[in-house]
């Protein structure tokens, strides 16, 4: 196996396709591997159900105008219990309709999580990579301020922020982003150092690449799985500290967002109308889980700490 | 390691197991809990804001010269031990001067009489602190004079004539009387500064004391057993901060005996074993979606499109009236409790004519019309509304939302659920940055202040949102609330009023959402239950019930 | 020494972390413009808004209100809290004690429990119990805890009416001195028995739930550790003394996977300090984080700005004093072979 | 008959220890069932020195462990073969048993008491957060809990409970509230006098294998001792309770040059001394050839030969014994020319059929691909010399 890592190094700085197989084969084993955990296969599943739900929100339900991400409202039929006609799980204290909530949602989620992990994986693997490979003052510097930002509570800095920029589903964006990408930096800049510190790469110095051809080659597509590993679980926690904040108060008025119907819905409870927040509730715990389930798993195969030794 | 734990978790679960909780029985008995909404600031009544938290707390351990009755706005005596009418002669003929007979043998809860001093001393405090947050004008808009005739003889000499001193200043929470001697001997009257010991106890001499101020949890009084009145049945605590359907929860549970709630609860409420649900009567807090007659050039959020005059416009105005609907608010977030009120005059005021025109039912064709009229219905538009991120306030916004942009899709609402902070400073603002809001009106007793504050041109608020910009007859409302203000004729003041109501209809400064109706629950075990709008919320005077 | 110097280096850091993050809240407070909305409320004219800018210096630049802030900060005063109405200071003490009372009893719930989990599904690595304790593990960090904790309040509060809500039965916490600001320890000291069963009563529904996500967090460690651990030669040499399972686990195995385990306790405790926010509001604890809640939802930025820098400052040290117990016990990494 | 074919019940000739009959030791992977030790019989003589000898991976560690079922189970499965032994310091005389029918408290009871093994790299095979003392004082608890309290001065003067739970406590057995009992008075005075006597039996046991100043070594960690050092703890552990037999695997190889000798020494003279049995595992044939008697070659999870040691190393017969001694840098051939055997190792997952050296023999036959080599006496002269291979099949 090491001697195969090593190999797919000089082969890369080599311009070979067979570096390609090899890191294919590689993959397809990391994949046998994870589909090969039944709890894993559990997540990824959940996952494809969400995305698809997501995906095809308008064919699912008809998409509420002017704007899809607003519940519909039907105001006179406010507090329905689930398989009224019209609203098979129910309407909320507004007479939004649960179901295009929860379906909806999903699309929020995705939308919120997509975006969240785009930008701050790039943000991140930006500024990691940059304290990595220059090093020395810049360095120093980066990290103190990723030392900084990771010394406030995720959560708490995010409520902090989406609560000072006022309640928005795009402050919430924000927060998160100002909050998440320092993961990536640290996890993207101890990358760099290790893999520069590794054998191949110094040959590949050896054979006259440049600093920007290693990086490209070498030290970028070897930093991906401990950063795919993250955003994988972020998928799921950036839904769930999303909903957290929509919850305590801080998204759009009237979004079909998880958290602001778990809030809408929690009063009802007591009332007996259980279904406006347990469904949405549902969902947010079975994305993240999902996600975890999925990135525990990658975690497990990609993370050599807990491979078998014998 | 393993054993330790189960013995100790059995030991535990053992101990909790043996207090179950028997629903059958009166829990905390001799308290009465009641769970409220916001935590007080301030329970010095020259300091508290109008509908503040802090008033629940002043209404039960000051005492007023006068008080509402439990029922209804008619006054009974207080401190004062009449009722001041021109017939009895305690209101002279002018209509100038005041006199109250203070109540012997009343007493402070330090000890000290009451006396006409102590309650010259309030009155003036006030005044003389002039706190911004508190109710100073209440008192110095209206009373030119106090006096101490005799020890037990105060006299109050206004202004001018009005029909609503009595109404409006003297059963207010900032004319409690407060001890003198406590105020001098703890920091005494600086102006402009709060008062901080008052702020944080109560020296009154009302039917509770103030026992326990836990900030966050919970303030705990304790029956005044030396009340001049009928002594309080029951030790009251007020649970502060609770979310509303931890409220309802713990009613349902039978850990609290009293709650707040508002009419979105209701549904969680009824039928619910043990508890009674009283409804009936309606809050004097109009809930409204103001228009900006008077925005600065450049303020607005940027998806804004309406140009700066565009409510100087009455057609606009009454489009808005007209496609509001009123039904879905009504029977969406208020559940049927409430009426149709689109007047600045609430059910239940003087004044209020029930024959003026009213908008009430959502009229689209209208709308329309007006609309195109005004020439906005084929380029639409897009204007945002800021309210707070409370229940009614919000679901207030996303009706309007719902409702105009039914009307038209090219017609945007965007809604700003802000922070209660961020809404208060952007509403605080001369002129304010926004072009619509939605909130509600501080309760009231008498028509003027409402007429005064909200309608007037050149009043509270109809200076700063720039209302002569566009009434079609500024002078003549003017007039006519100036006039009805003095007018000691009550049939002539009642035509004023209707007069204006007419006018307000073809010209109106406000929506109008609803008059929200009366919701309280409480354990069937509590006894007496009274409730009074006119009273501050949650309109409860806990030495009334028992249980 | 190693540790010593190690230590040394990381206090140094420390400060230039704390100002950092104090440039940090600061900077986000007035990015949302003045501070001044908590003070007003929807009657005030302008003229009274401006005297009240006037109280609390907010009249002035940025820079010397950042100026007034540190400066009232060394002095102890972090300003006037509009939701508590009080100032910060007299607040905050039984706050802090409540918050963390409850974040400490949820740690005992997490600990306790993901290190009993950790350890038998590390043990039984694949096996069907392994699967079963990570979904449930996963579960606890997937789990909106704002949800999880409206269930548990329901079930029972309302239905079975076991737990109370809140911190305790006013009348027996009006019975005891409060030296602390621990219920549990005020009632001890005080010898009240009745009050430390109220105490402890009030405690088990939030700690459970608070608890249960972090649980997640030391379970998967203790778990990963636990399997590398078991696959070291000197758990094969325990074994070939005759050791019975049982003591190869726990006296030989497990206690080294609770080494690399304390490194994530930083970790949880973070998490447990963010979820007070939450717990608090929903199980009515009068801690820092409900506070933190209302000063979100109203907008009292010296509240927020103390929260925020006091969590972080909290979470410092307890990541320092995390690391110092990890360097100190890890003999394997600092003085190793 | 020979010895290894004789013991299909539960005997065992006089003069042997142990017998290893056709053991099949597999491991589960995601490629397939892994023979790694697929049909091994040997057997060790009651007090000499056994070699097994290999490359690393041909399944000698694998076969040690199995003795003491120590194999990790999933993903180690058992295929077949037994392993008798006879165990001799047990109340009623002598008895054989097969190790691997034996239950887990069962083989706890022989496992350092009657087996003991020494391990490859003493810096792991030491637990690093217990005290040098705490690790050996187990053997003692677990299997001495009686010399344990003789000198603590405790023998014969408890008696009904306490003396249960003064045993429960001494073999770790008491539970959380028990041991948490121990700590305070009154049973902490016995703690003392159990601890003083642990001390003096775990200072005896480092004494023996030449330990300087023991006292003060068992109250270290490991991480505080040198390598040489940690293996002479190793081995003291190993030999305190006396066993019958001691699995040494590769003890040496961690090791600097210049202690390897030195422990290896004290090995060979502990084993003389106490008449231990010791199977030696190593792949460094000239290192057993030096302190063995006799010697198994292994390769690819099968023995391919055994015999005396002077035998296989002057006449080896497998063209894979005769490789590694060709391998050997000895006077016979020049100075750095040492011939390696070409190839590597065969994969060992569901192999095919047929001698597994084949592809690296020199001398390989047309039916060596087809045909699995038994393992037979090369000569009805000298039954004890064996070897698998089809040059020698009649």
């Amino acid at each position: 196996m090491k001697k195969n890592a090593q190999n797919a190094g000089i082969d890369e700085v080599n311009f070979n396709d067979s570096a390609f197989k090899v890191r294919l084969k590689r993959n397809l084993e990391i994949l046998s591997n994870v589909l090969a955990n039944p709890t894993t296969v559990l997540g990824l599943i959940i996952v494809i159900l969400m995305l698809a739900m997501a995906i095809f929100a308008p064919v699912i339900t008809e998409p509420n105008t002017p704007d899809p991400y607003q519940m519909p409202r039907d105001w006179k039929a406010a507090r329905s219990a689930p398989l009224t006609p019209g609203h098979i799980l129910g309407t909320t204290n507004r007479g939004g309709d649960v179901f295009y909530g929860v379906v909806w949602g999903a699309r929020t989620s995705l939308k919120l999580s997509i975006l969240v992990v785009t930008l701050t994986v790039v943000l991140g693997v930006i500024i990691g990579s940059v304290a990595g490979i220059v090093g020395g003052k810049v360095d120093e510097i980066l990290m103190r301020i990723v030392d900084v930002f990771l010394s406030i509570p995720e959560l708490i800095f995010a409520l902090a922020i989406a609560a000072i920029l006022g309640p928005s589903f795009t402050n919430i964006i924000l927060a998160l982003v100002i909050v998440f990408w320092v993961k990536y930096a640290r996890i993207m800049r101890a990358q760099v150092i290790r893999i520069k510190q590794r054998e191949y790469v110094d040959a590949a110095k050896i054979m006259g690449a440049s600093k920007l051809q290693i990086y490209l080659k070498d030290i970028l597509p070897n930093s991906f799985s401990p950063v795919m590993v993250q955003a994988t679980l972020d998928m799921g926690n950036i839904v769930l500290v999303g909903a957290t904040l929509s919850f305590i108060g801080l998204s759009e008025a009237g979004i079909a967002e998880w958290g602001v119907l778990v809030s809408e819905g929690q009063a009802g409870i007591s009332a007996g109308r259980w279904w406006a927040s347990t469904f949405p509730g549902l969902m947010v715990f079975l994305w993240a889980l999902a996600f975890n389930l999925v990135g525990d798993g990658l975690r497990d195969v990609l993370d050599p700490r807990t491979e078998t030794k014998r | 390691m393993r054993n330790i734990l189960i013995v100790a978790y059995s030991i535990l679960l053992g101990l909790f197991l043996t207090v179950g909780v028997n629903a059958q029985t009166i829990k905390n008995p001799g308290v009465l809990v009641h769970a409220a909404d916001d935590e007080a600031t301030t329970l010095d009544p020259a300091q508290v804001e109008a509908g503040e938290g802090g008033e629940t707390v002043i209404l039960q351990v000051y005492d007023r010269l006068l008080e509402f009755g439990p029922s209804g706005p008619e006054l009974i005596p207080g401190l004062a031990t009449t009722v001041p009418s021109v017939e009895n002669g305690m209101i002279s003929d002018d209509g100038m001067t005041y006199t109250f007979k203070i109540r012997k043998g009343a007493v402070f809860h330090d000890g000290t009489d009451v006396t006409a001093e102590d309650v010259k001393f309030s009155w003036d405090r006030i005044v003389e602190m002039d706190l911004p947050e508190g109710q100073a004008g209440v008192i110095s808009d209206i009373v030119s004079e106090t006096k101490v005739v005799d020890d037990y003889t105060f006299q109050v000499i206004l202004l001018e004539p009005s029909a609503s001193f009595l109404n409006s200043t003297v059963v207010s929470m900032a004319a409690s009387i407060v001890s003198k001697d406590a105020v001098m001997a703890n920091g005494g009257v600086v102006e402009g500064e709060p008062n901080e010991y008052m702020a944080q106890n109560a020296v009154g001499s009302g039917p509770y004391k103030l026992k326990a101020w836990n900030r966050g949890e919970n303030i705990l009084l304790d029956i005044n057993e030396n009340y001049w009145g009928n002594k309080a049945k029951l030790a009251a605590r007020i649970e502060i901060g609770a979310e509303p359907d931890v409220r309802v929860l713990g009613l349902r549970a039978g850990n609290y005996d009293t709650i707040e709630t508002d009419p979105s609860f209701v549904a969680d409420i009824e039928g619910a074993d043990g508890v009674t649900l009283h409804t009936g009567g309606l809050l004097l807090e109009p809930i409204h979606v103001g228009f900006n007659l008077n925005i600065p050039n450049g303020a607005l959020p940027k998806e804004d499109t309406i140009p700066t005059d565009f409510f100087h416009d009455p057609r606009i105005r009454q489009a808005f009236n007209y496609a509001f609907d009123y039904e879905a608010f009504l029977m969406g977030p208020l559940a049927g409790f409430g009426e149709f009120n689109p007047h600045y005059l609430p059910i239940g005021i003087f004044g209020h004519d029930p024959d003026a025109p009213r908008y009430g039912a959502q009229d689209k064709a209208k709308a329309e019309a007006l609309f195109r009229e005004a020439g906005y219905w084929d380029n639409g538009f897009s204007v945002s509304v800021i309210t707070e991120e409370a229940n009614l306030f919000a679901d207030a916004a996303l009706v309007l939302k719902d409702s105009i942009e039914g009307l038209n899709p090219n017609f945007r609402i965007n809604v700003l659920a802000v922070a209660e902070a961020v809404f208060d400073e952007a509403h605080a603002q001369n002129p304010v940055e926004y072009a619509m809001w939605v909130k509600n009106a501080d309760p009231f007793a008498d028509p003027h202040p409402y007429m005064s504050a909200y309608q007037h041109p050149d009043g509270e608020w109809g200076e700063v949102h720039g209302f002569a910009n566009g009434y079609r007859n500024p002078e003549k409302i003017a007039e006519l609330i100036d006039g009805a203000s003095t007018e000691l004729d009550v049939k002539k003041r009642a035509a004023m009023y209707s007069e204006l109501q007419k006018m307000l209809f073809d010209d109106p400064m406000w929506l109008i959402t609803a008059q929200e109706g009366v919701t309280m629950a409480y354990r069937e075990w509590v006894t007496g239950f009274v409730h009074n709008p006119l009273w501050p919320r949650p309109s409860l005077r806990f030495s009334y019930l028992g249980k | 020494m190693q540790i010593r110097d190690y230590i040394i280096r990381r206090l140094m850091i420390l400060p230039i972390l704390i100002i950092g993050t104090s440039i940090i809240v600061f900077a986000l407070t007035r990015i949302g413009g003045s501070p001044i909305g908590i003070y007003l409320s929807h009657e005030m004219s302008p003229a009274e808004v401006q005297e009240m800018k006037e109280r609390f210096h907010l009249d002035k630049p940025v820079p010397v209100q950042y100026f007034y802030w540190i400066k009232g900060v060394s002095q102890g005063d972090l300003g006037w809290s509009g939701v508590a109405s009080a100032p910060v200071v007299d607040v905050f003490p039984k706050k802090f004690a409540a918050t963390m009372e409850l974040a400490i009893a949820a740690g005992i719930v997490a600990v306790s429990l993901g290190i009993a989990m950790g350890t038998f599904a590390g043990a039984r690595r694949n096996k069907i119990s392994d699967h079963i304790i990570r979904v449930v593990s996963v579960s606890g960090a997937s789990m909106p805890l704002f949800w999880f904790a409206i269930l548990l309040l329901i079930i029972f509060w309302v239905w079975l009416g076991w737990f109370p809500i809140g911190r305790s039965d006013p009348n027996l916490f009006e019975a005891i001195p409060h030296p602390t600001g621990f219920y549990t320890i005020d009632a001890l000291l005080a010898g009240n028995f009745s009050a430390f069963r109220d105490a402890i009563w009030h405690l088990i529904l939030p700690a459970v739930a608070l608890g249960y996500g972090a649980t997640a967090i030391i379970a998967r460690m203790m778990r990963s550790s636990l399997i590398e651990e078991l696959q070291e030669d000197y758990v094969d040499a325990a074994k070939a003394k005759g050791l019975a399972e049982r003591v190869v686990l726990k006296k030989h195995a497990r206690r080294n996977a609770l080494v690399p385990t304390v490194t994530v306790i930083g970790l949880t405790f973070g998490f447990l300090l963010q979820g007070t926010v939450v717990a608090e509001i929903i199980f009515r604890w009068p801690g820092l984080g409900r506070w933190m809640a209302s000063a979100v939802l109203r907008g009292d930025q010296a509240t927020i700005m103390t929260y925020v820098m006091f969590t972080s400052i909290l979470f410092l040290f307890v990541n320092l004093v995390v690391d110092i117990i990890y360097a100190y016990l890890d003999r394997r990494v600092v003085l190793g072979d | 008959m020979s010895p290894d074919n004789l013991d299909i019940q539960n005997s065992l000739d006089k003069d042997l220890i142990a017998s290893v009959t056709d053991l099949k030791v597999y491991f589960e992977s995601k490629q397939g069932m892994v023979h790694s030790v697929d049909g091994v019989s040997f057997d060790i003589v009651d007090g000499e020195m056994m070699g097994l000898v290999g490359e690393t991976g041909c399944g000698k560690s694998v076969t040690a462990r199995t003795f003491m079922q120590l194999v990790q189970s999933p993903p180690g499965v058992l295929a077949g073969g037994n392993i008798k032994f006879r165990s001799k310091n047990i109340k009623n005389g002598s008895q054989v048993i097969d190790l691997l029918d034996l239950s887990e408290n069962q083989i706890r009871e022989l496992r350092g008491e009657r087996i003991a093994m020494i391990f490859q790299d003493p810096g792991k095979a030491l637990n690093p957060g217990l005290t040098i003392r705490t690790q050996v004082a187990e053997v003692f608890q677990e299997h001495r809990e009686n010399d344990v309290l003789e000198k603590a001065g405790l023998k014969n003067k408890l008696s009904g409970v306490t003396e249960y739970f003064v045993k429960k406590y001494i073999k770790q057995e008491a539970g959380f509230l028990v041991t948490t009992l121990f700590k305070i008075p009154p049973l902490s005075t016995y703690k003392k006098k159990i601890d003083s006597g642990i001390n003096r039996l775990v200072a005896e046991a480092l004494e023996e294998t030449q330990i300087p100043n023991p006292t003060k070594v068992m109250e270290r960690y490991p991480h505080e001792l040198s390598g040489g050092m940690k293996q002479r703890v190793m081995i003291a552990q190993a030999i305190a309770c006396n066993p019958d037999l001691l699995i040494a695997d590769e003890p040496t190889t961690a090791l600097d040059v210049t202690v390897q000798a030195r422990v290896l020494d004290l090995i060979k003279e502990l084993q003389k001394r106490h008449k231990t049995s010791v199977l030696y595992i190593s792949h460094d044939l000239s290192l057993v050839r030096r302190i063995c008697d006799r010697i198994a070659v292994m390769y690819a999870g099968q023995i391919v030969e055994t015999g005396d040691a002077e035998t296989i190393f002057n006449q080896p017969k497998h063209p894979y014994t005769q490789g590694l001694i060709n391998a050997l840098p000895s006077m016979s051939h020049e100075r750095g020319k040492l011939e390696a055997i070409e190839g590597i190792v065969p994969e060992l997952i569901e192999p095919e059929p047929g001698c597994r050296f084949v592809s690296r023999c020199m001398r390989r036959k047309a039916n060596c691909e087809e045909i699995d080599p038994k393992l037979k006496p090369i000569s009805e002269v000298n039954k004890s010399h064996k070897v698998a291979c089809l040059l020698y099949e009649a």
